[in-house]
């Protein structure tokens, strides 16, 4: 390792690191890409579509072509940029996207073959024979594509998120960022001041101006030690702002440890949701480079990154210390670059300026009115051509520095589709003029470069912000700069008919830009969807601006008038983990367990999830092996003793006040108000359009109280068009209502000896038939004095009740009940033969309930009533509905043992199965212990009409067809004998 | 000019001096037989079709912006025949098997790739939708497999089947599916309409329809005056804007659907692949970046683009679903105008105004049916009889009661 | 987006459940002469506006008020919110 | 008096609690819950002599306290009520309102700090959406967490109840405990 004098980097604490297997050593302080320089490596790469060796080309996280892949196995991460990875101990890093070694790279032919690959080469072509794209061109493609590759593992890192509030979000810590932090820092205000690098100071670490006479980062270190100082200050480095979104939110992503050796307990990165009031953005500025032919060797850097690299990591461009370094510039940065690497004592060639009347500022030579015109050095940069008064000569040189001007950074002021606006004296777009409300654009991000202003810029910008909030930000001392703004003249790109790259990474040249336009590819979004442009990781941040330069040559019309792309985010790429948050697997999303989860554990039962909810399946007994086995013995046992479910999960509203019974008239497609107290209705809720929304009870426990059930699913939606009813369409209504789902452990006890076994636990209630009669409901109390409520109603058919005790007691009374009932057979049953007893009665549930039936489909049509308005009432009269033939009914396919399966469709039997002749299909399906018979619901085209028919069910997708008796869907007790007595 | 293998190496060898423009820019005449306004995928395939398929070639493209600068420069490039309802699953089995002749018919390779679809389902009730709907399939002479969980495991296996708070338990496989590459699509049909004589105008934008007693008679535009015979609307993401100048309210709201993209990856992702229990859905592009996307923002919005929380909800689902694309890159997101019908469900009808035809209310659905629509809706203004596939895309199907709900959600557009 | 609650100042929308155009608070009457005609307009049919739009979210996890919100569909730019419930229920525009 | 023992929302006898360095977290049954409504045209109650605060607010008056949690709608926390019908109680102080019990319906769990607010505030950055201002004694409010929705309010500067639907105890306690491990390692 070579490295010059100075720099940021701690000599005293040495790094080792690896790259494509060989071991270098490097400092902390390093990125990948200056310990690579320091290390004479400058290929790292190769391109994504002529696989063209690559070296590094920026200092920032907007480089082309230095992508590596990191670390190894699971936490293999690919096109990871060398410029912004902060080197560590025992850093893993190889070079991607070859076959082969890199300085062989098998797929280097693409390079041969270029001429077949002009821009939108494959539109025309590989369509013959048809098969074949899919079998063999695709698949090909598809190989030599991409970059790197992913390990196909789980990522084994932790990932976190947060959310911040401030006044003043200030994105971006160089010059302009730093004095807007110390601004509105020492006004008192609450500021975050994010920066992508690990260290604040942005393009003050790479520049030689002094400030106040001395190095720029010891003015830097000062500046953040006070900042550091102020509680009302946060500081993030290595924290990328990549997104811009409404209010005044940005999306942020820290690299809370990608800087150390990897870790199973650190977390990784943290994404950031930041509510700003206000925001500045001084995100800087990125360097553009001046295509011309073969500028795409490694070794070939833009002339502002060379800078970063002699000065702060104190890294030479070139392979070799004495190799001599070249300039090519259309400006006066090109020329500092010169100066600091002969402070440096880095050799230089000179510098190649395309003005005629080039300046000089120290003892190096220029070449002035001249240009680049060609290059030699297939894995390094070895030669470059000069031009210059009509003469060409080679010169040897082991790198290159371009300077073609500097974009603003307008990405972020951009993601609100504002356009930005050229500026014909800066040669750039400046942030958009109705840019996201509250943000501030400061120092090189508004066009405002030169260290003295944008010291000044940045200071000004903050005391405007918080002007707006009302807060008055006094001046801060600004260090003195001696520093001179850069002049530059307007050069775009070098003639040539040989390849010129404007986009580095995707291989798109300024032929390809001429094909485009050749083939009246010429609106921007066109050029860059014809030839890929700035469509490569980088999102052609060094490319984008040269391009519309080259069409706006073509087509005669101005750069503005070319127009430019859109800005999206992310500014970077952001890890899917990162934003996929910490809860991942099973935490994905929450768990709602009902009151007897824990009992139910201990039984050994199976459990599934059902929307949030986990629910007891089945309860499997020694001796069982298949979950039938257990679900028919759990079913039997209801129709023959008694059986507990934790019907917990439905949904409980609470409704009170003295309008209460009209308001549920209202939602109810039936009659509530006639409801007694101390009687339990089923009712039907529509939705305005006329289809079923859902199903339920109402229990009215006093005149002006009600407890509404729903189904499991429906309990928000429910609750929240109940809301809606009551507040916006009738708020003159005295209604209240509020959920109590989780507040009540509400158990079924269904069977024939249900009430036997609910008496031993009552205070003294009488359960008689006719003090406690079917569809009756009470507060009473259990046990000893536990306050409980008791509703007669039947899922299953049975004489059954539902019994709702303060949750914290539901596992104990499940419990009692259990022992209770010992000699009365009492069984528990799960969520499977709930399913199998509701099927036998022909009760609906989702599967029936799936939004896109009625009422009338159900067999309740009667049940809308027409004596009083309710929502839903009057569009379930239109044609469509009212004239609609199918009805629920039952099925008995002849072969008992054969299962139907749900989703099977209905035929007359014989007809051609087709959508046209498609008459229904089945909801529900499942074995019936009951009947001995596999049994089957489903919505039949006049289903009512046809009891006896035998149909076609018909599973084609699963290669099956049965014969079935179409019959009434209540398949045991259809007159309800058994829930009355 | 005919695009072929041939060609290209004639040109590579030539310096590429060949190559001519792939569509002409003529400048608007005083009138047309039809206008199609609107040069999205739709709009510039029923021009396509209007002159390839039924022979009327006097017929303009009224674009605002640059071609396909709408929705179909915007998407997730999926194709699929998936439907379950009558209304619904012809109509897209047809869109299929255009598909599948596409590059021959275009003499342009939007790269149709039948890669396969997998819908995943995470509960028996789930499963057994699918199953209704994987038969639906067959019946409109569709592909449809029905997998186990063992056979998932074996086609994907990177997919979480041991860790998951949703367990994967089948899912719905339509190996004809796949995806297309959007732009190609609409430059293919632009190109193919062109060398058929339709004018295609870029930069044109319609601000109001000449009306006389009931009919259409033409349009005003930001380029003159325009008469037509007929004037079709295909303006996805401004149905209720255009079609308010001709008086008209829709069965439609506006809604952003953001999408994603990742950074390039070597192959890994074999088809598209959709999550049931979650807003996730995948495939990868020729590129090599994971093209993915979910649900809308789910708000009222034209200002195509989309917040954090939904990037958020997506990745969620994604890591989920498949925890090994952690470590990849999200490169580029962004968000287009969706024109959400109360049902779900597209339009293509006549309207109460003569000579205007309409095509709107595709959802976030409009890619796949691209070929179908524009057949459909040039089937519609050259004989003004709707397309045997198309009879239920009627603009009076939701007052009469016959909605095409595939999701059973209602008159509320952000759930469809 | 943050909505401007008028109870609790601005709050993250993602404690907001989204309905729609606020004109689904101006119920038709049932018993009118073209009540089915009427409720049709009212279920389906919407200005869909690309500027100033007056919408329904309801504050699930919140406050459970159902506010009104005036918000440009162009620029997302929240001009006001009310609460539903203090707002005349019918013919409210 | 039942017979029946109880169960905490995690599913145990015993109360759970757990520390990290300067935060405990600990589930509490002892509040009993409800709800009070007022109906129309009724003049706000003083139960238990408490004023009902305004939006966004709780007030406490000994061993109860309110919540705001709508309009005309409060949370009423009986300290050491978990075992009795604290909602009759709460109907004889404002018969004229609406009553609904919400013993059962919330899960508490109360994170304590030894110092002062900003590890608790620093700890809820992590989970929920709200500026600082909303860790200020007396402030209470609802919102969400991690897809679950909950009541926060900061009884003092170094005490903040959580409230959350009893259902989702055991994710919510693993999503509090998560963060708070989180943020004890990176200390």
């Amino acid at each position: 390792m070579t490295r010059l004098i100075g720099g940021l980097i701690d000599r005293t604490a040495p790094l080792s690191f690896s790259f494509n297997g060989k071991t270098y050593q490097g400092f902390k302080g390093d990125t990948l890409a200056s310990a690579l320089l320091a290390n004479g490596v400058q290929l790292v790469g190769r391109s994504f579509k002529y696989h063209r060796p690559r070296g590094i080309f920026t200092s920032g996280s907007e480089e082309p072509n230095a992508l590596v892949t990191l670390h190894s196995g699971a936490r293999t991460e690919p096109n990871t940029r060398a410029t912004v990875t902060e080197l560590f101990d025992g850093l893993e890093a190889s070079s991607q996207n070859h076959i082969g070694p890199l300085e062989r790279d098998l797929l280097a032919i693409n390079d041969r073959l270029a001429p077949l690959f002009a821009a939108g080469f494959y539109y025309k072509t590989f369509m013959w024979p048809r098969a074949f794209w899919e079998k063999l061109y695709e698949p090909a493609i598809r190989k030599a594509a991409g970059l790197g590759a992913l390990s196909t593992l789980p990522d084994p890192d932790t990932y976190d998120k947060g959310f911040l509030h401030c006044d003043l979000l200030v994105i971006g810590g160089g010059a302009a960022g730093l004095t807007a932090a110390l601004t509105a820092g020492r006004a008192g205000a609450s500021v975050i001041l994010a920066d992508e690098d690990f260290r604040f100071g942005g393009r003050l670490l790479a520049e030689s101006d002094l400030l106040d006479d001395s190095w720029p980062s010891e003015w830097v270190d000062r500046t953040c030690a006070e900042l550091a100082s102020l509680p009302n200050v946060r500081l993030m480095p290595r924290t990328t702002v990549f997104g811009t979104y409404d209010h005044g939110i940005f999306g942020a992503v820290e690299r809370v440890s990608d800087h150390l050796p990897p870790s199973d307990e650190a977390v990784r990165q943290t994404l950031w949701r930041i509510t700003a009031k206000r925001s500045v953005l001084a995100a800087g500025a990125i360097e553009r480079h001046i295509p011309f032919q073969d500028n795409d060797r490694p070794g070939i850097m833009l002339a502002g990154a060379m800078r970063t690299y002699v000065n702060r990591w104190a890294s030479a461009p070139t392979r070799n210390a004495d190799d001599q370094v070249a300039i090519f510039t259309n400006g006066d940065g090109g020329h500092r670059t010169a100066l600091d690497l002969l402070g440096k004592g880095v050799p230089v060639l000179g510098v190649i300026d395309t003005r005629p009347d080039a300046p000089v500022f120290g003892k190096y030579k220029v070449f002035a009115g001249a240009t680049v015109t060609g290059t030699k050095g297939r894995l390094g940069l070895q030669a470059i051509q000069i031009r210059q008064n009509g003469q060409s000569t080679w010169l040897e040189a082991g790198a290159l520095g371009v300077a073609g001007g500097w974009n603003p950074n307008v990405h972020l002021a951009s993601h609100h589709r504002g356009r930005p606006v050229w500026d014909e004296d800066r040669l750039a777009f400046l942030p958009p003029k109705d840019g996201p409300k509250g943000m501030f654009p400061a120092g090189a991000a508004a066009g405002n470069g030169a260290t003295s202003v944008a010291l000044a810029d940045g200071m000004r910008t903050a005391q405007q912000a918080l002007a707006e909030l009302g807060t008055t930000a006094g001046n801060i001392p600004l260090p003195r700069v001696t520093d001179t703004p850069d002049t530059q003249a307007a050069y775009w790109h070098v003639p040539t008919t040989k390849r010129a790259w404007v986009d580095f990474q995707n291989d798109v040249t300024v032929k390809d830009i001429a094909l485009a336009h050749k083939e009246n590819m010429r609106p921007v979004e066109h050029l860059k969807r014809w030839t890929t442009l700035g469509m490569a990781t980088d999102q052609g941040k060094t490319a984008n601006i040269s391009a519309l330069a080259v069409m706006a040559e073509l087509t005669g019309a101005t750069i503005p008038e070319t127009g430019t792309t859109i800005f999206r985010p992310p500014y970077t790429g952001v890890s899917l983990s990162v934003l996929g948050g910490g809860n991942t697997g099973r935490h994905f999303r929450p768990y709602r367990l009902t009151p007897t989860h824990a009992w139910a554990k201990v039984q050994g039962a199976a459990f599934t999830e059902v929307g949030p909810w986990m629910r007891a399946q089945y309860f499997p007994r020694d001796g069982e092996t298949h979950w039938r086995q257990t679900v028919d013995r759990e079913v039997l046992s209801v129709r023959k003793d008694v059986g507990l479910c934790d019907v917990t999960t439905l949904g409980k509203i609470d409704v009170q006040g003295p309008d209460a019974a009209e308001f549920l008239n209202r939602v109810y497609a039936n009659t509530m108000a006639t409801l007694k107290v101390g009687m339990v209705r089923y009712g039907l809720m529509l939705r305005e359009d006329g289809h079923l929304f859902d199903d339920g009870t109402c229990a009215r426990l006093a005149d002006d109280h009600f407890v509404v059930t729903t189904t499991t699913a429906n309990a928000g939606a429910v609750y929240r068009h109940m809301e809606f009813a009551h507040q916006c369409l009738w708020p003159d209504l005295d209604v209240q209502m509020i959920s109590t789902t989780d507040a009540w452990a509400q158990i079924a006890v269904a069977g024939p000896k249900s009430r036997q076994l609910l008496q031993r636990i009552v205070d003294g209630f009488d359960l008689s038939n006719e003090a406690f009669p079917f569809m009756a409901c009470a507060a009473l109390t259990v046990c000893g004095g536990l306050r409980a409520r008791l509703f007669r109603i039947s899922f299953s058919g049975e004489l059954a009740y539902e019994i709702a005790v303060p949750a914290r007691y539901g596992h104990a009374l499940m419990e009692r009940l259990m022992t209770l009932g010992k000699d009365l057979g009492v069984t528990p049953y799960g969520s499977e033969a709930l399913a199998v007893l509701r099927i036998e009665k022909g009760h609906a549930a989702g599967a029936e309930l799936n939004g896109q039936t009625t009422a009338q489909m159900l067999g309740l049509g009667k049940m809308v009533s027409a004596k009083k308005d309710s929502i839903g009432a009057v569009m379930s009269r239109r044609e469509g509905l009212a004239q609609d033939g199918r009805r629920l009914v039952g099925l008995l396919p002849l072969e008992p043992q054969s299962q139907i399966p749900a989703g099977s469709h209905l035929f007359t039997q014989g007809a051609a199965q087709t959508m046209q002749s498609d008459q229904g299909w089945v909801t529900s399906s499942c074995y019936s212990p009951h009947l001995g018979s596999y049994i089957a619901l489903g919505y039949l085209e006049n289903g009512h009409d046809r009891i006896g028919e035998v149909i076609t069910a018909a599973n084609p997708l699963e290669g099956q067809s049965f014969a079935a008796k179409v019959v009434s869907a209540h398949f045991i007790d259809p007159e309800g004998g058994r829930l009355r007595d | 000019m005919k695009f072929s293998g041939i060609k290209v190496l004639k040109e590579a060898l030539t310096g590429h001096k060949g190559w001519k423009p792939l569509w002409r820019t003529p400048d608007p005449k005083p009138a047309y037989d039809i206008i199609i306004v609107g040069g999205g995928g739709h709009g510039l395939a029923t021009a396509y079709h209007l002159a390839a398929t039924f022979g009327i070639t006097n017929i303009a493209v009224l674009e605002k912006g640059w071609l396909g600068s709408g929705n179909i420069g915007r998407n997730t490039t999926i194709i699929r025949s998936n439907y379950l309802l009558p209304g619904n699953q012809p109509f897209y089995e047809f869109s299929m098997k255009l598909w599948e002749s596409q590059e021959q018919d275009l003499n342009f390779n939007s790269m149709v790739s039948q890669r396969s679809i997998i819908n995943l389902a995470h509960s028996d009730a789930q499963r057994d939708a699918y199953r209704r709907r994987g038969n639906a399939m067959h019946l409109s002479g569709a592909d449809a497999e029905l997998l186990s969980r063992e056979q998932l495991r074996e086609m994907v296996p990177f997919l979480n089947f041991d860790n998951a708070r949703f367990p994967i338990k089948a899912g719905l496989l339509q190996r004809r599916a796949g995806t297309a590459r959007h732009d190609g699509v609409a430059w293919g049909y632009a190109r193919a309409a062109d060398m058929r004589g339709v004018d295609l105008i870029q930069n044109c934008e319609v601000t109001g329809f000449d009306i006389t007693d009931g009919r259409v008679t033409g349009v005003q535009t930001t380029r003159g005056a325009i008469k037509a015979g007929k004037v079709g609307v295909a303006v996805a993401g401004s149905s209720s804007r255009v079609m308010a100048m001709a008086g008209m309210r829709l069965p439609i709201e506006s809604h952003v659907l953001q999408a994603f993209v990742s950074e390039g990856l070597k192959p890994l992702i074999p088809g598209v692949i959709t999550f049931g229990a979650g807003h996730f859905y995948v495939s990868q592009s020729d590129k090599g970046g994971l093209v993915f996307g979910g649900d809308i923002d789910g708000y009222n919005s034209y200002a195509q683009r989309g917040n954090l929380p939904v990037v958020e909800d997506v990745a969620e689902g994604g890591m989920a679903l498949m925890p090994m694309i952690g470590r990849a890159r999200l490169l580029r997101s962004w968000g287009g105008i969706m024109d959400m019908s109360m049902d779900g469900s597209p339009i293509i009808d006549r309207t109460p105004l003569d000579g205007l035809y309409l095509n709107a209310g595709w959802c976030y659905g409009g890619f796949k049916a691209t070929p179908a629509s524009g057949y459909c809706f040039a089937h519609l203004l050259a004989t003004d009889t709707p397309h045997e596939t198309a009879t239920a895309y009627r603009l009076d199907r939701f007052h009469r009661g016959y909605v095409i709900d595939e999701k059973g959600v209602g008159a509320q557009p952000n759930l469809h | 987006m943050l909505i401007p609650h008028p109870l609790l100042g601005l709050r993250d929308s993602q404690e907001f459940t989204y309905l729609g155009d606020a004109s689904l608070m101006n119920r038709p009457d049932p018993a009118g002469p073209s009540a089915e005609a009427e409720f049709c307009d009212y279920v389906f049919l919407r200005d869909n506006p690309a500027g100033v739009h007056r919408e329904l979210w309801f504050h699930e996890q919140g406050d459970r008020s159902w506010l009104v919100v005036t918000r440009n569909t162009l620029t997302h730019e929240i001009l006001g919110a009310e609460l539903a419930r203090n707002l005349p229920a019918r013919g409210a525009e | 008096m039942t017979d029946l023992i109880p169960l905490t929302a995690l599913g145990a006898t015993e109360l759970r609690s757990e520390r990290f360095g300067a935060l405990t977290i600990a589930e509490d049954d002892s509040y009993g819950l409800a709800s009070l409504t007022l109906r129309k045209g009724q003049s706000a109650p003083t139960p238990f002599g408490l004023t009902l605060p305004e939006a966004g607010f709780a007030t406490q008056s000994g061993s109860t306290s309110a919540i705001w949690t709508g309009p005309d709608q409060w949370l009423i926390l009986g300290e050491g009520k978990g075992q009795t019908d604290f909602a009759a109680e709460v109907l004889a102080q404002a018969p004229q309102a609406s009553v609904t019990e919400q013993t059962e319906g919330l899960v508490c769990f109360d994170i304590r700090s030894d110092v002062e607010v900003l590890p608790i505030a620093a700890l809820m950055s992590k989970l929920v959406n709200l500026p600082p201002e909303n860790y200020a004694t007396g402030r209470a409010t609802r919102t969400g967490l991690e897809h679950m929705t909950v009541f926060l309010y900061q009884r003092d500067e170094r005490h903040l109840s959580i409230l959350g639907m009893r259902s989702y105890a055991g994710s919510l306690w693993h999503a509090l405990v998560t963060a708070a491990a989180r943020l004890a390692q990176a200390a």
